[in-house]
């Protein structure tokens, strides 16, 4: 019992630290990078003065390990202070903008691997065949077109030419599911197809590798249906590389694709993020540092914990 | 000795969808080194074969490709001519690709090696490195370190090399944690070999294979990010005409002309194509070979 | 085989040829055999020879880029006639295998009470309580221990000798016919080892299964079986009752095998006798005995033709069958 | 979800390009553009003075009148009696001079003081003011239609410090709800003076940074009207789609800013070099198909327009020119710096692969996100060539804030005292003989000195569906919201 | 003949999650020079784990190594780096512990190499010891360790321990893997090496027939300890504890007429995380009685030249 409880004070540690590392690094990269937030704020025509008395106000005079210990100070409180271009709090802007991203993430994983593993499996198992070619080619394809393009592609096929889906902006779930699903599904469907080919080909090259163990082919001289056996004992040992790089997708959509939320306009933490960047709101970046990373932290206790139930080798 | 000869037709099919995959494995690399060799030679050359100047115009814009034989594929928004500026854009695409990547793999390569052979704080270290870098949003640090130095490719090899470097670090390790418990490294340490010894003549060679089949898609993926970046101004700047660049810039005009895409999409995606079946194929040898 | 019943299983000049980069190997180069219901056939040779090559034409588990030829008659069905679903359904229902590395034959994240009793479930379409109570049964047959509280259980949570008795429950679970265990023992230490071999002797005395145990271990032949085979590079090259082969085998291969053997009651420091030459290269086949290269009896006959069996029990394909060597 | 419900006859959708990044405080307002504040701001404060863009005449809006003394050193404003704003408190003299106040006062470091600069705002009457200006200007109407006309309630100033995000004004509508970066619901003032106006109920803003999906959105029929991008090809495309478009015929435009005060666009020769070097027809129609040059700083409409105000270009002069400054050591190489999105980096492009064409020039091009604009640009004045786009509906104030010594957006830092006196003769001539005079003379030494280069016209453009009806653009082309209708 | 080795009450454990193995606990065994000891015993017993030890790969955790005169524990590094040179390993797994991507000569020579040996006396002593394992040098010498079979694995893997001219050579498993005939041809061949140099030989195998073709001196392990110790001549003949006899019985011989002897030895091998308490055999041990229980044996001088572990064969009741 100790033991677990050492190995998860480890684990707390590490993580505690990686939170630390991240929001310190946060402070140094945002005062590094370049724009003034007094100048956007005030205004080029704002004078040296006024500038000055900006600073002082929000406390940029300070040097950057003050800065920092008084925004760890009150990040330790829940209070991740106050965006400097809303004069908001920066949680409820965060927490404003989380539902959006996380749908679009949860929901383009989601496709993703409903497409990708099916395919995947049935190409492994068709090994050379030429579904699998011309899949696996496609997947290569796919892999190579920025989504920048696929956005637009979309919604040129999908909402202008056909009128289908609109071709930009958000309705969220209190407007009706179906009204936001319709919404939804244009940037969804642009996310997933970008990550669709790196799951198709981890999970083609794991069951690949799967289907040449014994325990499979044992399977097959007893005399048990092919179907059954890719799903029973194939799918599951070649899941766990997918868990990983899932989670680690994961984490990197719900940072906010940049590209899709402002392709579609969509109020998520992409677009935050894109808006509080070149508009150095401190504060703001901060505050999506810690939630990105926060994430990741809990995905990867998530990770861990799927290991577990996926591989019994890993319990105890 | 008959017969072997006589076997059945429907094994004799499945031999020969066998040698068909083979052969056209074989093809398909063959292709893809081709095509990369043809890069790398038109990158070399590309001032002389490139029929005009990339950063000149050469024409009026907008030309579709094989409309005009002085512009085989076209000009661009500008009126720069297309074939010019792709062939001028191999140099940036593949610099970028290549050492972004070869960047990574060194950095994330070496930590990945000294977690797996010293463990113990070193490893602590290294996780906490990589973990941190990757629970950081990426934007941050490509344009943090865009506005540190100056956009331009030196910046994009650094940031992008380091973007990728955690993503190395953990793979060599994983590989090389599996090799550290093979007897090869047990035999050297009782040889008495140094330690840097183990790490870079022993650990080293044999930890590279995930890596090896990684980077190909990295180099991939490297390509189409910095057509990206430039979309965020942090790209190489213009005039230098890399794929990624032409393409975010046919984006822009897509309504008025459409085709500008193709050209560099289609350079992309046949790079990528070729990496990929490049990469595909090391990862068979490699795992042919030593199992 | 002559005291018993008709065969159960069948293999008529089996031929299997895997093409790899060096060219196609031989791994099957005409082989024959039957089995009659209770006896236990081994099948030794060294490494390469192409034993579990031949277990794997009879179980239908050659790789998918190998061509075959030849007939599998399973209780006078041939096998290799019917279409490949149904052909392996049958295989499943008659033939249990049992393999080497019992880790590997195992699904490590499939709990084993579920691992035995699957093959049932689709082959005899057992019912989900029929399936449990089964593998309690089988699991019992095979002596693990409180087996109704270990169906839930995973492979790793098992030593090596009760994985090795669940994958023969897991063979057993159709009430096959045949079974064919390759190399089932090898992975394991001489005391389990032993253990598994009595546990074997028990089932094919109580079910009177008709075996193919496959082993490059000759005191395992030698102690557990009524007939050996012998292999050479792809054949049979002497074939008879076990004792026979044993006491006064016909083939030179056969003679060295059992001369490189060491035994425990030789003195310490007994020179071994060894086999010149390397082991036959499958990719480059002669016409003649594939022996020859090696043998010390070989005369420019034997580079000729490869020679048909000698004897009818007993028999070696060896021209110099029955001479020594000086 | 406003645009997730069905489109009623009701609201209107407008998507924008950025949205008001400082809040909404008339005092803070800087981006005039009608993709940036302007239009917000007139849809909740309302206009007390609105310029009709296309002619650049002044007509109340909230304000009753406003009239000079003939010299125009001394206006008086005359405010109605029945507007209040949506707090209750009335929209009178005090509540002006409140908000000229605070914008003077540099405390607020609005960036409008410098136009209320030596102005004494007096209340003659509870709806009455006057105004002081220290020397005489008869275009004061004008820049108080553009830039002074949005009037707050000094209650919620003075009570809310958030108050830039919860304005209150006296315009057709108010806030109701705003997500920042994505969405401002606003919905009817059923307390706006003129009875019956609004016309709508609700109108949403929509931000969306992407040019072309802002059109989409209004060919799709997600939006009523869209303020597109800088591109006219874009435009021609939503107009063949069926979509109608409005646009004020200002003059102005995309012009190139030299920095006068650093080389090699401090000496003059340099500036005209690259004037003559370029073939702006040429430029227009690769850069943005179907735009063309411009013959004037003036638009079409204009009084001032004139049919051959600037140079043509000349490549040998240019050349000479090139040559000349080379010999003398002093190469023209320089960086542009220009905003990220592509309609500017296409600009930068051609400039840099024309110019280059020519012997001792070497152009380099640095894109800037619209921070670093503000910082590097505008702030700092630390760049040799950028792009902007100046509308000019009338000279006065954008042309005036352009070019006069020390204006507010003389980024060039251009400073002629001959301009000078004749940007001042064209504020203060009682005539229009001599006011059109005085503004051929400041087209005439814009165009030997180059201090700006008007490439092209830019109008301000509002695309919507054929259903928004009563588009009136004001100012610089934001709209006139208590007239905006729909009919489905 | 001279002790070249002693160890001394080897202890070794390993951390592992779910707790410590103790591999080896408390080992003493002594090595002539030009004898054979061999170890034997069941998979996980720690055979492998003693042979590393010496070698330091991954050194003891208590206890004490003396190779030829030096205190491994105590001396100097230089001196033990000196010391360790005189033994030499062939690890269990040949293949494993050939790094695959190197050249057979640069293996084989990596010792010297490393040793700071000049290049020409490098080649030469390279190209000897090939032709002395068998295999000839301008055939294999520039091939990698993965084109080879299992028994040329072996070959080289010895070729690289006896270039360095050890004393001592630890041979773990070196023919558990191979054919019967390649078996021989590597037992013999380390038995000329043995001639050739004088060598002496820690032999650690599980196969009890190859076992009894080779050593002098036989060690039999359960559970990491020794049980049993002796001269090979009287292990065999007279084998005295229980375990000794159940392994010998479970041997199988290639003998079809020859019947099985004695019972099989039930149950499986208890987890070296939690041995039993008192003797580590007495779970599948048909002689065990309480006292077995709660108190270890230890080793016990019982005839001239064999050492057991066990108190009822001590007596001599079971012989
Ligand atoms: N999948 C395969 N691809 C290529 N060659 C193969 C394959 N499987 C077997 N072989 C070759 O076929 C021959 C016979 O192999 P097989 O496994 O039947 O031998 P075996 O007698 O079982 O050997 P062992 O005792 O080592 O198990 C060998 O030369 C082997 O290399
Ligand atoms: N590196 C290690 N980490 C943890 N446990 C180990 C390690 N090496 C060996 N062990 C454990 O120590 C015990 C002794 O192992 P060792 O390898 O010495 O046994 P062995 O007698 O050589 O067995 P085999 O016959 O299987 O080679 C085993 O229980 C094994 O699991
Ligand atoms: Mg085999
Ligand atoms: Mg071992």
């Amino acid at each position: 019992m100790s033991r677990v409880l050492t190995s998860l004070s480890r684990r707390a540690a590490h993580l505690l630290a990686v939170l630390l590392l991240v929001t310190m690094a946060g402070t140094v990269l945002v005062n590094l990078m370049p724009g003034d937030p007094a100048i956007t704020i005030l205004g080029p025509t704002a004078t040296p003065e006024q500038i000055a008395a900006f600073n002082a106000a929000h406390g940029y005079d300070q040097s950057l390990p003050v800065q920092y210990l008084q925004w760890l100070g009150g990040a330790l409180t829940g209070d991740l202070g106050t965006s400097v271009h809303s004069d908001k709090p920066v949680v409820d802007a965060l927490l404003e903008r989380l539902p959006v991203t996380l749908e679009l993430t949860v929901l383009a994983l989601l496709l993703s691997l409903a497409a990708a593993v099916p395919m995947a499996v049935v190409a492994a198992s068709r090994e050379n065949s030429v579904f699998d070619r011309v899949l696996s080619k496609a997947a290569s394809g796919l892999l190579s077109i920025p989504t920048f393009v696929l956005g637009v592609v979309l919604v040129y096929v999908l909402g202008v030419a056909s009128g289908l889906l609109p071709v930009a902006g958000w309705a969220p779930l209190s407007a009706g599911l179906g009204e936001n699903l319709r919404y939804v599904v244009l940037p969804v469907l642009a996310l997933a197809l970008a990550e669709f080919p790196s799951f198709y080909r981890l999970v083609r090259s794991d069951v690949v590798s799967t289907l040449q163990t014994d325990f499979v082919r044992t399977a097959t001289v007893r005399g048990l249906p092919r179907w059954y056996i890719l799903v029973r004992h194939v799918l599951r040992p070649s899941s766990l590389s997918l868990v990983t790089v899932g989670a680690v997708t994961f984490g990197r959509l719900l940072a906010g694709s940049i590209v899709v939320e402002s392709l579609f306009g969509l109020p998520g933490l992409g677009n935050l993020a894109l808006q509080s960047v070149p508009g150095k709101d401190i504060p703001m970046i901060q505050g999506i540092v810690v939630l990105v990373a926060l994430a990741y932290v809990l995905i990867n206790a998530v990770v861990d914990t799927s290991y577990a139930i996926l591989d019994p080798r890993m319990r105890t | 000795m008959t017969a072997i000869a006589e076997a059945p037709a429907a094994a004799e099919s499945g031999l020969d969808r066998a040698t068909r995959a083979a052969r056209r494995g074989r093809i398909a690399y063959l292709l893809s080194v081709g095509w990369i060799g043809l890069l790398l030679l038109l990158a070399a050359a590309a001032d002389v074969v490139s029929p005009a100047d990339p950063g000149a115009p050469a024409g009026p814009p907008r030309l579709p490709a094989f409309a005009d034989l002085g512009h085989l594929l076209g000009t661009d928004s500008i009126g720069r001519d297309v074939l010019s500026r792709l062939v001028h854009g191999i140099r940036i695409s593949l610099v970028v690709g290549l050492g972004a990547t070869a960047i990574a793999v060194v950095l994330g390569v070496l930590c990945g090696l000294l977690a797996a052979y010293f463990r113990g704080w070193v490893e602590t270290v290294v996780n906490l490195l990589t973990d941190t870098m990757l629970s950081f949003p990426p934007l941050l640090v490509l344009l943090a370190l865009a506005a540190v130095l100056t956009p331009g490719v030196p910046t994009l090899l650094l940031s992008l090399g380091l973007l990728f470097t955690p993503t190395f670090a953990r793979l060599t390790r994983a590989a090389a944690m599996a090799q550290m418990q093979r007897d090869y490294i047990a035999a050297a340490r009782s040889l008495g070999a140094s330690r840097s010894r183990i790490i870079f003549r022993e650990l080293l060679p044999n930890s590279l294979r995930p890596v090896i089949s990684y980077s190909v898609v990295v180099v991939a993926l490297v390509i189409v990010i910095e057509g990206s970046l430039s979309f965020l101004g942090v790209g190489v700047p213009p005039p230098a005409p890399s794929w990624g660049a032409m393409i975010a810039s046919a984006k822009d005009q897509l309504h008025l002309a459409p085709y500008l895409m193709a050209p560099p999409a289609l350079m992309i995606v046949c790079t990528v194509l070729a990496f990929n079946t490049i990469g595909d194929h090391l990862r068979r040898r490699i795992s042919g070979g030593s199992a | 085989m002559s005291d018993r019943s008709t065969p159960v299983l069948e293999v008529r000049d089996a031929r299997c040829a895997i093409p790899t980069s060096r060219g196609d190997v031989i791994a099957l180069g005409g082989v024959d055999l039957s089995l009659a219901r209770g006896e236990v056939l081994g099948l030794v040779g060294e490494s390469g020879s192409g034993k579990s090559t031949l277990a794997k034409f009879v179980i239908g588990a050659t790789p998918a880029s190998a061509r075959t030829s030849g007939e599998v008659l399973l209780n006078g069905t041939e096998l290799t006639a019917l279409p490949p679903e149904r052909a392996r359904k049958l295989r499943g229902r008659y033939i249990g295998t049992v393999f080497q590395d019992p880790m590997m034959a195992l699904n490590p994240v499939v709990p084993i009470g579920r691992q035995i009793s699957e093959a049932p479930r689709f082959v005899l379409g057992l019912s989900a309580r029929e399936r449990r109570d089964l593998a309690v049964e089988l699991l019992e047959q095979v002596g693990i221990p409180e087996p109704a509280s270990r169906l839930k259980h995973y492979p790793h949570q098992f030593s090596g000798g009760m994985r090795q008795r669940i994958t023969i429950a897991m063979a057993l679970a159709c009430s096959p016919d045949v079974l064919i265990a390759d190399e089932a023992t090898t992975a394991l230490d001489v005391t389990v080892q032993r253990q598994i071999l009595d546990l074997l002797d028990k089932l094919v005395e109580e079910r009177s299964l008709a075996t193919i145990l496959v082993s490059h271990d000759l005191a395992v032949i030698a102690g557990r079986t009524h007939t050996t085979a012998v292999m050479y590079a792809g054949r049979i090259v002497e074939y008879g009752p076990t004792a026979e082969v044993f006491e006064s085998p016909r083939h030179p291969y056969t003679r060295s095998l059992l001369a490189a053997v060491p035994r425990t009651d030789a003195p310490p420091h007994t020179r071994l006798r060894t086999i010149p030459g390397a082991a036959a290269d499958l990719t480059a086949l002669g016409a003649g005995c594939s022996f020859a290269p090696r043998c010390e009896l070989a005369t420019p006959v034997c580079r000729q033709d490869f020679p048909q069996p000698r004897g009818d029990a007993h028999w070696a394909r060896c021209i110099h069958s029955g001479e020594r060597a000086a | 979800g406003a645009e997730g419900e069905t489109a009623s006859d009701r609201e209107a959708r407008i998507v924008l390009g950025v949205d008001a990044v400082r809040g909404l405080d008339p005092a803070r307002l800087f981006n005039l553009t009608p993709s940036g504040d302007a239009n917000r701001m007139a849809a909740i404060y309302g206009l007390l003075f609105w310029m009709d863009s296309a002619t650049g005449e002044v007509r109340p809006q909230l304000g009753a009148s406003l009239r000079h003394n003939g010299v125009g050193d001394e206006w008086v404003m005359r405010l109605r009696p029945d507007v209040r704003f949506t707090d209750g408190t009335p929209l009178n003299a005090e509540a002006v001079k409140f908000n000229y106040e605070r914008i003077k006062d540099p405390a607020t470091a609005s960036p409008l003081a410098d136009l209320l600069d030596g102005v004494t705002v007096r209340t003659t009457g509870e709806y009455e003011l006057t105004l002081e200006l220290a020397e005489p200007n008869l275009a004061f109407d004008k820049i108080l239609a553009t830039n002074l006309t949005f009037i707050a309630s000094p209650t919620a100033i003075r009570t809310d410090p958030d108050f830039a995000h919860n304005p209150v004004g006296a315009g057709p509508f108010k806030l109701a709800e705003w997500v920042e970066d994505y969405r401002m619901t606003l919905v009817r003032n059923d307390d706006y003076f003129r009875q019956g106006e609004p016309a709508l109920d609700k109108i949403t803003f929509l931000t969306l940074k992407d040019p072309v999906q802002r059109i989409n959105m209004v060919a799709t029929g997600q939006a009523d009207a869209a303020v597109p991008g800088s591109e006219l090809s874009f435009i021609e495309a939503a107009r063949s789609d069926g979509l109608d478009i409005t646009a004020a015929d200002a003059g102005g435009g995309v012009m190139l800013m030299f920095n006068t005060t650093r080389a090699p666009f401090d000496d003059v020769r340099a500036r005209r070099a690259v004037q003559l070097a370029l073939d702006l027809d040429d430029m227009a129609s690769v850069i943005d198909p179907g735009a063309r040059a411009s013959s004037s700083l003036y638009g079409p409409a204009s009084p001032y327009h004139s049919e051959d105000g600037l140079p043509a270009s000349d490549a040998e002069r240019a050349q000479m020119l090139f040559d000349e400054l080379a010999g003398e050591g002093k190469p023209v190489e320089f960086t542009v710096s220009l905003g990220s999105s592509g309609f500017f980096v296409r600009t930068g492009e051609y400039l840099q692969s024309r110019l280059q064409q020519f012997s001792g020039v070497r152009v380099e091009i640095e894109t800037l996100d619209n921070a670093m604009i503000d910082q590097k640009v505008f702030s700092q004045r630390d760049f040799q060539l950028s792009v902007q786009i100046v509308h000019v509906s009338d000279p006065e104030p954008n042309l005036s804030k352009l070019l006069s010594s020390g204006g507010q957006t003389n980024y060039p830092g251009y400073s002629n005292p001959d301009l000078d006196r004749a940007l001042q003769a064209g504020r203060t001539a009682t005539s229009a003989e001599a006011r059109k005079e005085a503004y051929a003379t400041v087209e005439r030494i814009v165009a030997e000195e180059v201090p700006v280069l008007l490439v092209r016209n830019q109008k301000p453009y509002t695309v919507h569906s054929p259903s928004l009806q009563g588009l009136t653009l004001q100012g610089d082309g934001s709209l006139l919201y208590d007239r905006l209708r729909v009919t489905r | 003949m001279m002790t070249l080795l002693e160890v001394d009450r080897l202890v070794k454990r390993y951390k592992v999650p779910g707790g410590v193995v103790n591999a080896v606990s408390d080992v003493s065994f002594t090595l002539d020079e030009g004898a054979t000891l061999s170890l034997v015993g069941e998979s996980g017993c720690g055979k492998s784990t003693t042979g590393r030890a010496l070698l330091g790969i991954p050194g003891p955790d208590g206890g004490s190594i003396r190779l030829d005169g030096v205190d491994l524990a105590r001396a100097r590094p230089s001196e033990v780096a000196e010391a360790r040179r005189k033994i030499q390993m062939i690890f269990q797994d040949a293949r494993a512990s050939l790094n695959p991507r190197r050249r057979v000569k640069d293996l084989v020579a990596e010792g010297l190499v490393i040793a700071g040996m000049a290049r020409e006396e490098i080649h030469r002593r390279v190209d000897e010891v090939l032709v002395a394992v068998g295999l000839d040098p301008d055939q294999v010498g520039d091939r990698r360790a993965d084109e080879f079979s299992g028994g040329q694995c072996q070959r080289v893997a010895i070729a690289r321990a006896m270039v360095m001219r050890p004393k001592i050579l630890v041979c773990d498993e070196p023919v558990a893997s191979l054919d019967v005939s390649v078996q021989a041809q590597v037992v013999n061949l380390l038995e000329d090496m043995k001639q050739e140099y004088g060598l002496s030989l820690l032999f650690i195998s599980h196969d009890l027939a190859v076992v009894r073709s080779i050593s002098d001196h036989v060690a039999v392990m359960y559970l990491g300890r020794i049980v049993e110790i002796g001269d090979a001549e009287r292990v065999y003949t007279r084998p005295l504890h229980p375990y000794t006899r159940a392994l010998l019985d479970s041997v199988p011989v290639p003998d079809p007429q020859r019947p099985s002897r004695g019972k099989a030895l039930g149950g499986e091998l208890p987890s070296p995380m939690n041995p039993p308490t008192g003797c580590p055999f007495r779970t599948r041990c048909p002689l065990a009685h309480e006292r077995c229980a709660s108190e270890t044996p230890r080793l016990r001088q019982v005839a001239d030249g064999q050492r057991v572990a066990c108190h009822v064969a001590a007596d001599g009741t079971a012989a």
